[in-house]
């Protein structure tokens, strides 16, 4: 163990139970910041915000939808960035972390997708449309499906942990390339982007704001989400490996 | 107290209460698997010290 | 390498015919379609392009999990790796002999299953060029996920579910281009893209499909 | 790791010839340690029998010497494209004749004529049918005719002679007589005596201990 | 009888999600047609109950192939056989377990999909009420064809190409019911017929199965 | 035909004890005749051996026997739901655990328990383990208890111990002793020496020739 106290970069949090150690230390605060904007952002925003003069009170659901949209895609990000740190590095905890956030994702895009097509009823007339930015949604949502699918599929630890990486990697190509061929395919109707940096004439500070609170409880939800879940799997893995010992020295 | 939502009242409820209960599902799932790997693990270290 | 081409092609020759099957398919999943949706020519002939090009896709996908699987369970995957051939070149010959008993066929076919559908005039030429541009793709990123579940027992549902996201841009551009053709638009656009997915795919792919490869054996 | 090469005229011209060293070798399956400190020198011209209880890794061993799967730790050199590996799955296909599959496999190897092998396995009677069509001794048979035409001078085998009456077990260990003397070499786990001259080696005291090691991989080796 | 159905459907979780992944390849047969066929609402929605339909049968149709094929190869329908259980109960227990891990899904996901490819209001209730009747006779044709096959490596396109055939009528009536059904048409003939397709299926059906399957034993 | 049926009382309660009687049996496989004129009679508490050159039929002729192919004339007796077939594919499902392998055949056996199968064959470490995890000699021990929970009487085996080490051969030996003891008997095709005190049948002299028979089947023969 002395090794890794010399070892003070940030690979040391590679070490699981450097991982364990700190993260169960930062976790309270990360539950309690997670929810905390949380509440305060859907309150603010449920409660304290006038309508849109036309979409009426839908505007509401923006609180839920584009904080679960960003975090769809994020959550594929940071699960491409730890695939790759497995790849190059081989710290099992990243693998695991990428593990750990596949369903998230998964969820997130879920989220999405759901409060994007209840919206979709009232505004267009539809539940669904084949918009280019909901179809690549759907795409994405099907990219985590496989992902997890292939984590549960395959016995091996190790080996599940380069197959999801190298299909992390190859989906992620294929997603970018998906998204300019639907683009391509059908001009939707779905709202451009609003939340550049000069974003402030599209959105009125009276949504603007609630909603960075929002985004940020939801940030902070999918890191304390990750963290939780990355331990338990580092658990299951110990687990596992125990009892496999166990087995074997019978 | 509760804001009058017009005409979407059961749109903008049926969205909240869709993805408050996904995300309440993820966080309990999560929660529970992750207490059941940790009382586990326990479990397991505490009989491999035993034995040896 | 010529030896496993040829060795490839024939076994899919003798194993009930590699080729038939991939057709009959096809055949047949056109055939249902008009079952499926009613017999209206109008309907139909508006959805023939791409009616085809999905059957197309289908075909392929059905014939991807006897690629490398059978050569997984008797072993000789094991004993290729330790072969003198590069690993990578042994998964594009496998892709390549993929091709030709099953995209190659298929493009062959699809005119014919056409008439069927009442594709419009024009529609012919261009469905024959698109498959013929995009079933390569289809086979290269299918070669890829048949090495990615190679070790599961009946991995066939699971390598579709992968592979399917994974042919969205090609089905898309090569249904586009089939579509624009039987109404008389221009197709250069979706078209170049599709032949730049399949040199795509065909240039990078095979080294992922090694890699995950190598992984599964070990 | 003093690498010892020299050079030696063989039957198909000049080869280089040189041992497969295994040194210090850990290996795994399935994440756990099953074989550990293993370390043995096989030379040109001699043959090895592995022997060890049902499950004690002697597959997992063999399979990580033929480079299929990666070692824990520890060194194996001489290995590299030296090695034709033959195991229980003996990628014979059903629907190729016996001819057509040994060609394959000969041509695969780039290694010339498959007729002393077919003689060697008294296959030529069988050459034409197809290999599904035959019973689990001549299947067998085929699977190590194959190791001829590899040309390679390694044979790493598991457990070859399942299925084998008598006579065929002779033939093979003429088989194998024929390449060591050539210069080749085998390394053959077995639970049945095949009357070969050869060095035993039982793995049974390597058995790995399921203490976690110290080493390059303690890091990790905690939770894995 | 229960422990092989407790057996098949231990198997079919354990295999990393027999549920999972039949509904998966709906799911995505759905979603490619659009790509196919192009995103106009009002075609789509013309086409969604024969397209809902042909997507629940060709996902239970990749279903088949592991349905007696895994048995057979590692001897477990060898020793079947020679049990004390009568072919045919085994041969319609793994029928039934097939329709529980495949059919059911599917009926139950349906109209999710439904909204998809916007399907007409009145039509998500005639679409499950015919995929519930339909799919119990999708299951048994197959497990036929699956028994017809189970000998060949790999016969997986073979039993795509002897089944569906079978599937026709079946495909027929089950997506005339939902067709007429999102139109608001009367449905009663042709669910009837349906459904008779189905009693007659598993009355009969099981005999030829445990029959095809001893004759692929020998 | 007479057939020689008479009661005795067994461990397992009163059952209908018989010999397995074949006679003059012809069989073929994919359509040659491979073994013609076979007749013995196996009597409970006896072992019979096979034994013949590779190629010569015994898997066949077992096949025949447990009733999975029809013979070409001849008649087997005595072997109608009695007999516990294992070849070497044995039917175990890699997910499932073993445990749940063997209680699945037990149950659809209708037999007792499984405890005692797991003893003799020493899986008990192992029996939380799946199937797929073992090595090749502890599956085939797995395939093996297989035959203890179908209390079937008649024991019809092909090459039973291939993989098994020293210890687990004469696990198997015991198994079958056992199973004599209880009445049962065996029916065996092995080529190596089981230890066992049994009969040995050697088929080579029944080899099928392939001049066309003369009697009821003659009419076809020539053309199939
Ligand atoms: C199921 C369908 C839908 C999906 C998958 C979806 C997806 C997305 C995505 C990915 C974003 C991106 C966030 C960003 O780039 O900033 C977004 C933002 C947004 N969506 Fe949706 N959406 C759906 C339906 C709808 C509907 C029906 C409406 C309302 C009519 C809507 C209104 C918005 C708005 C207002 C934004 C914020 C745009 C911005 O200002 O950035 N969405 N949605
Ligand atoms: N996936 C796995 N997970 C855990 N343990 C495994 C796995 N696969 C194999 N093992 C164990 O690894 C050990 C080594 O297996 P291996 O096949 O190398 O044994 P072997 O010496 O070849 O035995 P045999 O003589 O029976 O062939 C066995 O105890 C086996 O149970
Ligand atoms: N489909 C087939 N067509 C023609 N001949 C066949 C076919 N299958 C098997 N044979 C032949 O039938 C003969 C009997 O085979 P069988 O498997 O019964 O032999 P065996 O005595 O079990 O041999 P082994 O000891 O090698 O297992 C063999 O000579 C084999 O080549
Ligand atoms: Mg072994
Ligand atoms: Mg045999």
């Amino acid at each position: 163990m002395s090794q890794i106290e010399k070892n003070s970069s940030l690979w040391s949090y590679a070490n699981p139970r450097k991982f364990l150690a700190t993260t169960e230390r930062v976790m309270p605060f990360l539950w309690g910041a997670a929810l905390v904007c949380l509440v305060v952002g859907l309150v603010w925003g449920f409660f304290f915000t006038p309508d849109d003069y036309r979409q009426g009170s839908t505007v509401k659901i923006i609180y839920l939808h584009v904080p679960s949209a960003l975090m769809a895609i994020n959550a594929w990000m940071m699960m491409l960035v730890a695939s790759l740190i497995w790849l190059v590095r081989r710290h099992h905890v990243s693998a695991l972390a990428a593990r750990a956030a596949g369903p998230v994702g998964a969820v997130m895009t879920l989220i999405a997708l759901v409060t994007g097509a209840i919206w979709g009823q009232p505004m267009w007339g539809t539940w669904w449309a084949w918009d280019p930015r909901l179809t690549s949604f759907l795409i994405l949502f099907l990219f985590y499906l496989g992902y997890m699918a292939l984590w549960a599929a395959i016995d091996d630890p190790d080996t599940a942990a380069d197959l999801t990486a190298v299909l992390c990697l190859v989906g992620s190509v294929f997603a970018v390339l998906s998204r300019y061929a639907v683009n391509f395919w059908n001009q939707g109707l779905h709202q451009g982007a609003s939340l550049s940096m000069d974003a402030k004439e599209n959105v009125d500070d009276v949504f603007y704001l609630p909603l960075l609170v929002c985004i940020a409880g939801f940030v902070l939800l999918f890191i304390a989400l990750v963290f939780y879940r990355t331990g338990t799997e580092i658990r299951a893995r110990r687990i596992r490996a125990l009892l496999a010992r166990e087995r074997a020295g019978a | 107290m509760m804001p009058d939502l017009g005409k979407y009242t059961d749109t903008v409820l049926t969205a909240y209460a869709a993805s408050i209960l996904l995300l309440a599902l993820l966080v309990a799932l999560s929660l529970w698997r992750g207490r059941r790997m940790r009382i586990e693990m326990e479990q397991l270290e505490a009989r491999t010290r035993r034995n040896g | 390498m010529i030896a496993l081409l040829l060795r490839d092609l024939r076994l899919a020759v003798r194993a009930g015919g590699g080729f038939g099957l991939g057709l009959a398919f096809f055949l047949i999943v056109t055939v249902l379609v008009p079952f499926a949706v009613g017999p209206q020519s109008a309907l139909l002939s508006s959805i023939a392009p791409g009616v085809l090009w999905l059957g197309a896709l289908l075909a392929c996908l059905l014939s991807l999990d006897r690629l490398l699987a059978l050569d997984w369970e008797d072993g000789s995957l094991d004993l290729l790796a330790t072969a003198p051939l590069p690993l990578e070149a042994a998964v594009t010959i496998k892709a390549l002999a993929h091709w030709i008993t099953t995209g190659l066929p298929l493009v062959l076919v699809a005119p014919v299953l056409g008439v069927l559908l009442n594709l419009p005039g024009p529609g012919y030429l261009w469905l024959v060029v698109s498959l013929a541009a995009g079933t390569p793709a289809l086979s290269v990123i299918g070669t890829f996920g048949a090495a990615l579940t190679v070790g599961l027992k009946r991995g066939g549902l699971l390598l579709s579910l992968l592979v399917l996201p994974l042919y969205v841009p090609t089905l898309i551009f090569g249904a586009e281009v089939a579509r624009r053709g039987a109404l008389g638009m221009e197709t250069l656009t979706p078209l170049l893209m599709l032949a730049g997915i399949s040199a795509g795919a065909l240039a990078l792919l095979p080294f992922a499909s090694a890699a995950v490869l190598r992984v599964n054996l070990r | 790791m003093a690498e010892c090469a020299f050079f030696r005229a063989a039957q198909s011209g000049m080869r280089v010839v040189m041992d497969l060293t295994v040194s210090d070798l850990t290996i795994a399956r399935g994440g756990v340690p099953v074989l550990a400190g293993l370390s043995f020198v096989l030379e040109p011209g001699h043959a090895l029998i592995l022997r060890g209880p049902n499950g004690i890794g002697k597959t997992t061993l063999l399979r990580t010497i033929a480079g299929l799967q990666p070692p824990v730790s520890g060194q194996i050199t001489g290995a590299q494209d030296r090695i034709a590996y033959a195991a229980h799955a003996d990628g014979i296909k059903p629907t190729l004749s016996v001819v057509e599959n040994l060609r394959f496999w000969a041509r695969v190897f780039g290694a010339g004529g498959i007729q002393p092998a077919l003689e060697a396995f008294d296959l030529t009677t069988l050459s034409e049918r197809a290999a599904g069509s035959l019973s689990a001794g001549q299947k067998r048979r085929l699977g190590l005719a194959r190791l001829l035409v590899t040309g390679r001078p390694i044979w790493v085998l598991d457990e070859p002679t399942v299925s084998l009456d008598t006579r065929a077990v002779a033939m093979f260990a003429d088989a194998v007589r024929a390449h060591l003397a050539w210069g080749g070499s085998a390394l053959i786990a077995t639970h049945i005596d095949l009357g070969l001259e050869a060095g035993v080696l039982d793995v049974t005291p390597f058995k790995a201990s399921l203490a976690p090691a110290a080493g390059a991989n303690a890091f990790d080796e905690a939770f894995l």
